[in-house]
């Protein structure tokens, strides 16, 4: 579904990409794991198209999709829940789901769907977004991306500032999704949670990719994750 | 009119039957807790139960309806929001509230002239002479509370700080003001599982200095720390209590925590 | 030595040695371009005090520039024809009018201020606009002081030791000025007070939170920053020998903007080139072609796009430390997006 | 009877400001562009529909010109100007857009001369209509008023009841995600301008049968356009309406009472100049004080 | 010899900009018939914009009295003049083609300053008595409210006999139908006005399409209904009466070449602002002539401007003693040339041998 090789970007001068390579297979859960500032996001945002790579191939579905525009990239599939949640302030809670939603492909997810979700949503239906609380813009966030049904999801730090419960709401929703053959990137610190649903971890380590492996094999490999993700 | 709170043992933070709405919505329902001197008050609840709301009507950026905050002893409901800081409170936001463009060493130098406000004028910060950056002392200081919070690269523009990188600076200011009271907005959101780690130790350290109110959905953070916590549920608090006593109520697992705790 | 310096350097000299240069060139009038480059120099330095360092985009400095005009003016008018202003007889003496109206500017700017301030972004520039509007108006409806003519001043102000009359002393006396003033703002906006102001800028939310009064900073850097376009205002009576209202016009205050743009917002050196390259270009282009707006226009163009911090962006390459957008933080759609210092 | 009519005098000059107000509420109020060239385009307007009109002395294709030519100039600016600036500051805006104003005019100057120019109106455009027994009213101003009101109508379905409009408004938040999320809002952008250049020409058509066709003529409406917008809250339609309503209203009222309260208060010698002076204040005064009490202005977008 | 330097600063740009272009065609045309020389002498033309605004009129006058040029011309509106002339006055000339602002006229008149076209306030005397003979008893005049158009109503009532309702409008005002309806309502036996270029353009055709010209005649001067203004007005202007020391309707020899001429080279009919400023250049021509060209001797000069010899576009022209003009001038009314296009008629002479009332303050 989505392959990137030997990936080189940065912003301005400072360069933090330095050879990144990474693949995720149609239908598969992917996490991309590693300590605070390693590129994890700028690995997404490079995907996206938001950041040109100074080097290196981004393929979607086979097709060379290497610095092509955002949009094209996000109508070949990908659905982004970005890092920070960067809803659409001004707009309200349902024209935030309806703006960017997606009529193309299989059409799974419709307002409702969301709603049901999230039911928190629906009673701030009509609020702007700037005003929600932390965990009500993730949900929108995550709404939001879902509304456009996405071929693959791309889910950076998705589950932050979400009480457990919703926290555990969305893993589930993860599993339901992935039963339903999506493919997901997701990338999040909470490891015990992400094992239930991922089949693989690929840990980054300053803009390269240096480990991975089955959640079982994370596991059996203690100096590992000592030794990139410090605990 | 509300009594001031009984001072024999005087909390540093009392609020007293606070009330707040947003038009239709009541995000805040007749809250009263106290914060003692040296504790570190954990307030849970799930999104949108009016946390973050009620950190606003302590830090005055909100005015409640109806009720009162006490600051030690001292009723500040009236207060505006830029002279609470002065009285000893320090707060760090759920979305980083950062200079963007200064690195993060100015950022800090920044919280530590504007102590009590800079309320000392001419030594403090509204001074139109004294050159800020070339002030070896001050950036000395400032680079304590960065490796405190763990943050590693003081000369980088907070633009070019990743998320978590920006979190841990989000808490090094608030450390910086040397507040008798600190307000925690999630702390941990964002930091990997390390950093949190880190972050713990630091809190439980903090114990001695300061009080604490500290916002967290990271449970094993919150029940490694909080000496007691309260549980806020559409606005209204649920219980207070000790960790245990939290724990093992049934509505704050239906309603918070989920089976999560069943597995660790 | 870094470009910055290097070019900081090559200005004094210019400045300095100009006279000289005039006369070599056999262009004696270079002296009056050069007298107002310094003069412009100082209200837009000025301006960007609060522009750049402040977000506080002002569309009526105008106000002040014209005000500080007006008092010296006024005060000579009175002195001249003898017709007593409120019991006093004016006063020709630049060490009484001068700080009188400094004194005024400062004034007007901690009014003006303290009102404008409860707004921000788009509705400060525009209630700043209001205001100069006000006091454009204001100095038409003066029938005594020519109203929308304006007035001549028969002889520049007495300064003891600088005779004002004299072009190459006047000129001296305006770009010392511009030094000073330049460098006064330069440790203003790098003191602890100027760190603040510019944290302001960035995140208000934060400041408060550190317990900082947003008002108390803005409101001295606005009035500081009026006080300088004022003293432009009292140097501009005293080179042109006349004031009118169109002094204190919005064109007047768009202008002073367009200049600090230009020349690089947050720069306070980039102004005064800012201001240089408007006067130059105009006087050039107006001399050579009557449709020099058909050039002027591009030429701006070309800086804008091109240079990322205006002129001074392009002298000096990218500055040390540039604002990237970070994907973290979205954009403000309404609020004005700032400019980084 | 008179009242009745200078209402309908106040409206009018009402619908006036909003019609040059409507399609910088698109591109300043909502896509967030300082475009201080909106005065340009609906210069263009003007002289593309006198030009025509002339050369064709059909008013039909004079109008046609106008929102074409104004269009089209509108498409050539953005592709070569504005879409490198709105992930900038407003002030580097301010400067490019001022500098657009001041090459638009020579531009037009070289083209058409300096002198202004005719725009032949039908006779039937000033042929008074009874609107009340014993009021006739020019039928070219109700028209105008008509029309000011249609645009109304259409701009607010469009902005707060289409998804366009939430598209516009999200890309004013935030460019990339709205990119990022699978919409080509550069293109989505291009047309929202051309679209408010279209209403500016549309304005020049309207105001051209009243006002002087000049260079210039842009710079002379920017200011008051502006003020309308900011007074009425930035970024809604209903807040344009309401600016436009306001700022006319005033206006007209203060050109009409005044004076005579000035006469009253002040010796005649200062009366004259004073009023004046306030006349011509009165909106800027009237903008200051509804700052002051409602920052956002009257009906901001969202509270 | 070295050509006589003549420093020509107008306004070019800014909607104001049709006038200085059409003094600047004026006056070169007048140059380009004596090829090159005005009265035998050679000049060369330094134009220059001054986008009407005083200061920058200032400093390119100042920049060219420092270069040592000695006439100075072209300033078009009183608060540029007012701003440049007393510098330029002191130690050269100034020639002032289009305004005379009263404060120059009266008790500070200055030697080396003259108005060839009118003192400001003398077209508005005129008007007023034009309005008596014209027989209105009850009027509405209107101006726009800044120094001009405050002198213009002044004017006009010191001559006008009826009674008078002022109407202040706001410079550069767009719409004027707040005030058309007081004037409806007033039903007056007629309207002056005096709003230039754009404004009066504006009025006129609103005044026009309120269909009140059929009903209300109104009185105005030249500076409000120049030619360019009709063109733009268009038929909404016919049957106004306008007051003019000069029209391209008027039956002088060297006025009907002056008009063919200026058609010719131009493609354009002319202007009064063109008319003035040929005038102009001939006044100044017959000075350089009587000189010999020498323009450093001031005081000569000056002698030589005060009775110029030269045939006046306007019929009979002269100085008065405070070198502002002493002439005719005429009632115009605009009729249709048959083809629905406005055109000037003359009436009849308004006031012969019109000078200001300002002279007699004057100690020259
Ligand atoms: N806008 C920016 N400009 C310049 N450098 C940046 C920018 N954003 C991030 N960086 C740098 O790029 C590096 C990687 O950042 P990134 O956000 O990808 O890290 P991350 O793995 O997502 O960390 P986190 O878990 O904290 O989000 C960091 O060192 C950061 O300093
Ligand atoms: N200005 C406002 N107008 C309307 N509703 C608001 C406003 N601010 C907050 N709310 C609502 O009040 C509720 C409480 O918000 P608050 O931010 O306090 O939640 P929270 O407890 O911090 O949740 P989280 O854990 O997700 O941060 C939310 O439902 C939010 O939508
Ligand atoms: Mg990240
Ligand atoms: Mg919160």
């Amino acid at each position: 579904m989505l392959r990137i090789e030997n990936l080189h970007a940065g912003y301005g001068p400072s360069r933090v990409l330095f050879g990144m390579d990474l693949c995720v297979e149609a239908g598969s859960v992917v996490s991309l794991i590693g300590r605070n500032g390693m590129g994890k996001t700028t690995t997404v945002m490079t995907i996206m198209g938001l950041i040109r790579p100074t080097q290196g191939r981004v393929y979607i579905g086979g097709a060379d999709m290497t610095g092509r525009a955002p949009h094209r990239i996000a109508q070949a599939g990908m659905g982004l829940v970005p890092e920070g949640r960067r809803v659409f302030p001004s707009l309200s809670v349902r024209e935030n789901l309806l703006a960017t939603a997606s009529a193309k492909r299989s059409h799974k997810w419709t307002l409702d769907k969301v709603y049901d979700l999230f039911p928190r949503l629906r009673e701030r239906e009509r609020q702007s977004a700037r005003t929600l609380s932390g965990g009500e813009q993730q949900m929108l966030a995550l709404g939001r991306a879902l509304m456009t049904n996405p071929a693959m999801l791309i889910l950076d730090e998705a589950s932050e500032g979400l009480a457990p419960v919703i926290r555990t709401a969305i893993w589930d929703c993860l599993v339901r999704l992935k039963a339903e053959g999506e493919t997901i990137l997701v990338i999040d610190k909470n490891l015990k949670e992400m094992a239930r649903v991922v089949d693989r971890h690929l840990v980054i380590e300053k803009g390269r990719l240096v480990w991975t492996g089955s959640p079982a094999q994370l596991a059996a490999a203690p100096e590992i994750s000592h030794r990139y993700l410090g605990v | 009119m509300i009594a001031a709170p009984s001072t024999d043992s005087t909390p540093i933070l009392a609020l007293r039957h606070l009330d707040k709405r947003f038009g239709a919505l009541h995000a805040t329902r007749d809250v009263s807790l106290d914060v003692r001197e040296g504790e570190i008050h954990a307030l849970i609840g799930p999104n949108g139960a009016g946390k973050s709301t009620l950190i606003g009507q302590i830090s005055g950026e909100l005015q409640p309806d109806a009720g009162s905050v006490w600051l030690g002893g001292r009723d500040i409901t009236g207060l505006r929001a830029w002279e609470r800081p002065a009285l000893g409170m320090a707060r760090a936001f759920q979305i980083s509230q950062l200079y963007l463009e200064f690195d993060a060493a100015t950022n800090v130098a920044l919280a530590l002239i504007t102590r009590d406000g800079g309320a000392r004028r001419w030594r403090g910060a509204f001074n139109l002479w004294r050159p800020l950056l070339r002030d070896a002392r001050l950036m000395q200081q400032a680079m304590r509370y960065l490796d405190m919070a763990g943050l590693t690269r003081p000369t980088v523009a907070v633009a070019e700080l990743s998320h978590g990188e920006r979190r841990q600076l989000e808490i090094a200011i608030a450390l910086a003001q040397d507040a008798r009271l600190l307000l925690l907005d999630e702390p941990m959101a964002g930091m990997s599982a390390d950093e949190s780690a880190r972050m713990t130790e630091l809190l439980d350290g903090l114990r001695r200095h300061c009080s604490i109110l500290l916002i967290e959905h990271d449970m094993d953070a919150v029940f490694a720390l909080a000496d007691r916590i309260t549980v806020l549920v559409q606005g209204a608090v649920l219980l207070t209590g000790t960790v245990g006593e939290v724990r093992g109520h049934p509505a704050v697992r239906s309603a918070y925590l989920g089976d999560e705790d069943a597995q660790n | 030595m870094s470009r910055r310096t290097l070019l900081n350097l090559i200005l004094v000299a210019l400045f300095a040695s100009l006279p000289v240069l005039a006369s070599v060139l056999d262009a004696p009038h270079l002296v009056g371009l050069a007298t107002r480059f310094a003069i412009y120099g100082i209200a837009a330095a000025s301006l960007d005090l609060v522009m750049g360092y402040g977000a506080m985009h002002s569309f009526g400095h105008a106000a002040f520039f014209g005000l500080g005009g007006y008092v010296v003016g006024v005060l000579a008018f009175h002195a001249s024809m003898g017709l007593p202003l409120l019991g006093w007889t004016g006063t020709q003496a630049a060490l009484l009018a001068w700080p009188l109206a400094l004194a005024c500017c400062g004034l007007l700017g901690l009014i003006v201020g303290y009102l404008s301030l409860r707004t921000s972004g788009v509705q400060f520039i525009m209630i700043t606009l209001a205001f100069g509007q006000m006091v454009y108006y204001l100095l038409t409806s003066l029938p005594l002081y020519g109203g929308d003519d304006g007035m001549p001043l028969d002889q520049p102000n007495a300064l003891p030791g600088v005779d004002l009359a004299d072009p190459v002393q006047r000129y001296y006396l305006c770009a010392g000025l511009l030094l000073a003033c330049l460098a006064l703002w330069h440790r203003v906006v790098n003191s602890r007070f100027g760190y603040v102001l510019q944290g302001l800028r960035q995140s208000e939310r934060r400041s408060v939170s550190l317990g900082v009064s947003a008002l108390r900073y803005r409101l001295t850097a606005f009035t500081l920053s009026a006080t300088g376009t004022g003293l432009a205002g009292i140097l501009w009576a005293n080179h042109a020998l006349f004031i009118s209202p169109d002094m204190a016009s919005w064109h007047k205050s768009g202008e002073l903007m367009a200049m600090v743009i230009l020349g690089g917002v947050g720069t306070l050196v980039g102004p005064v080139l800012g201001a240089m390259a408007y006067l130059g270009l105009e006087e050039l282009l107006g001399r050579w072609t009557e449709h020099w707006m058909l050039f002027f226009g591009p030429l701006l163009l070309v800086v804008v796009l091109f240079g990322r911090r205006g002129i001074h962006g392009l002298l000096t390459g990218p500055a040390p430390r540039r604002k990237v957008v970070a994907p973290h933080d979205a954009p403000r759609g309404a609020a004005l997006k700032e400019v980084a210092p | 009877m008179l009242l009745v009519e200078q209402l309908l005098n106040g409206l009018q000059y009402s619908a006036l400001l909003f019609l040059l107000a409507s399609g910088l509420t698109l591109i300043f109020g909502i896509m967030g562009v300082v475009n201080l060239a909106h005065g340009s385009f609906y210069m263009v307007g003007a002289f593309a529909a006198a030009w025509a009109t002339m050369n064709t002395g059909s008013l039909a294709f004079g109008a046609l010109a106008a929102i074409v030519a104004a269009a089209a100039y509108g498409l050539v600016i953005e592709r070569t100007i504005i879409r490198r600036l709105y992930r900038r500051s407003h002030l580097d805006q301010v400067l490019a857009t001022l500098a657009i104003v001041f090459f638009t005019n020579e531009l037009v100057t070289v083209l058409f001369g300096r002198s202004p120019i005719l725009l032949p109106t039908p006779a039937w455009l000033a042929t008074p209509v009874e609107i009340l027994p014993g009021l006739p009213y020019p039928l070219g101003r109700l028209l105008f008023i008509a029309i000011g009101a249609a645009v109304a109508v259409f701009m607010w379905l469009l902005i707060n009841h289409t998804r366009l409009g939430m598209l516009i408004r999200a890309g004013a938040d935030d460019h990339d995600m709205v990119d990022a999320l699978g919409v080509r809002i550069g293109r989505l952008y291009t047309g929202v301008f051309v679209l408010g250049c279209a209403l500016c020409g549309l304005a020049g058509l309207m105001t051209a049968p009243l006002l002087a066709v000049e260079t210039g003529m842009g710079e002379r409406v920017l200011i008051s356009t502006f003020v309308v917008i900011v007074v009425g809250g930035v970024g809604s339609v209903r807040g344009a309406l309401a600016g436009a309503l306001a700022v006319g209203m005033v206006d007209s009222l203060g050109r009409a009472y005044i004076p005579a309260l000035m006469d009253l208060l002040l010796p005649p010698s200062a009366a004259v100049s004073v009023a004046g002076a306030l006349v011509s204040a009165s909106i800027y005064i009237f903008m200051a004080i509804v700052l002051l009490v409602r920052p956002r202005g009257l009906l901001p977008m969202r509270a | 010899a070295e050509p006589v330097r003549i420093g020509f600063v107008t306004t070019l740009s800014t909607p104001a900009g049709y006038l200085g272009e059409d003094s600047r065609d004026g006056f070169a045309l007048a140059v380009k018939e004596g090829d090159g020389r005005l009265g035998g002498v050679p000049v060369q033309l330094l134009v220059e914009d001054d986008a009407l605004q005083p200061a920058r009129a200032k400093q390119i006058t100042d920049r060219m009295l420092i270069d040592g040029v000695k006439v100075f011309t072209g300033g078009l509106f009183s608060n540029v003049v007012a701003a440049v002339a007393p510098s330029v006055a002191k130690d050269a000339l100034y020639v002032s083609g289009n305004s005379g602002p009263s404060i120059f006229a009266g008790a500070r008149c200055m030697p080396n300053y003259f108005a060839t076209a009118t003192q400001n306030n003398t077209s508005h005397e005129v008007a007023g008595r034009v309005a008596n003979e014209l027989g209105y008893k009850r009027m509405v005049i209107l101006a726009a409210n800044y120094q001009g158009g405050r002198d213009a109503l002044e004017g006009f009532k010191s001559s006008f006999a009826g009674e008078v309702t002022e109407i202040y409008t706001k410079l550069n005002q767009l719409d004027y139908s707040v005030e058309l309806a007081r004037i409806r309502s007033l039903s007056p036996d007629a309207v002056y006005q005096f709003h230039t270029g754009g404004s009066g353009i504006n009025f006129v055709r609103q005044y026009g399409s309120a269909g009140l010209t059929q009903q209300i005649p109104m009185v105005l001067t030249a500076y409000g209904m120049d030619e360019r203004m009709l063109d733009a007005v268009g038929p909404l202007a016919i049957g106004s009466r306008v007051i003019s020391m000069w029209s391209s309707a008027l039956d002088v020899p060297a006025s009907r070449t002056f008009v063919e001429r200026f058609q010719a080279e131009y493609g354009r009919a002319p202007t009064l602002y063109a008319a003035q400023a040929y005038d102009t250049a001939h006044i100044i021509g017959s000075a350089l002539a009587a000189t010999g060209g020498r323009v450093d001797d001031l005081p000569a000069l000056r002698q030589a401007m005060r009775e110029p010899s030269f045939e006046s576009v306007r019929g009979n022209f002269a100085f008065g003693n405070n070198q502002h003009p002493v002439q005719d001038w005429h009632l115009i009314e605009i009729i249709d040339d048959g083809q629905g296009k406005p055109v000037p008629r003359l009436l009849r002479v308004a006031a012969a041998g019109a000078g200001d009332a300002f002279a007699q303050d004057c100690k020259l």
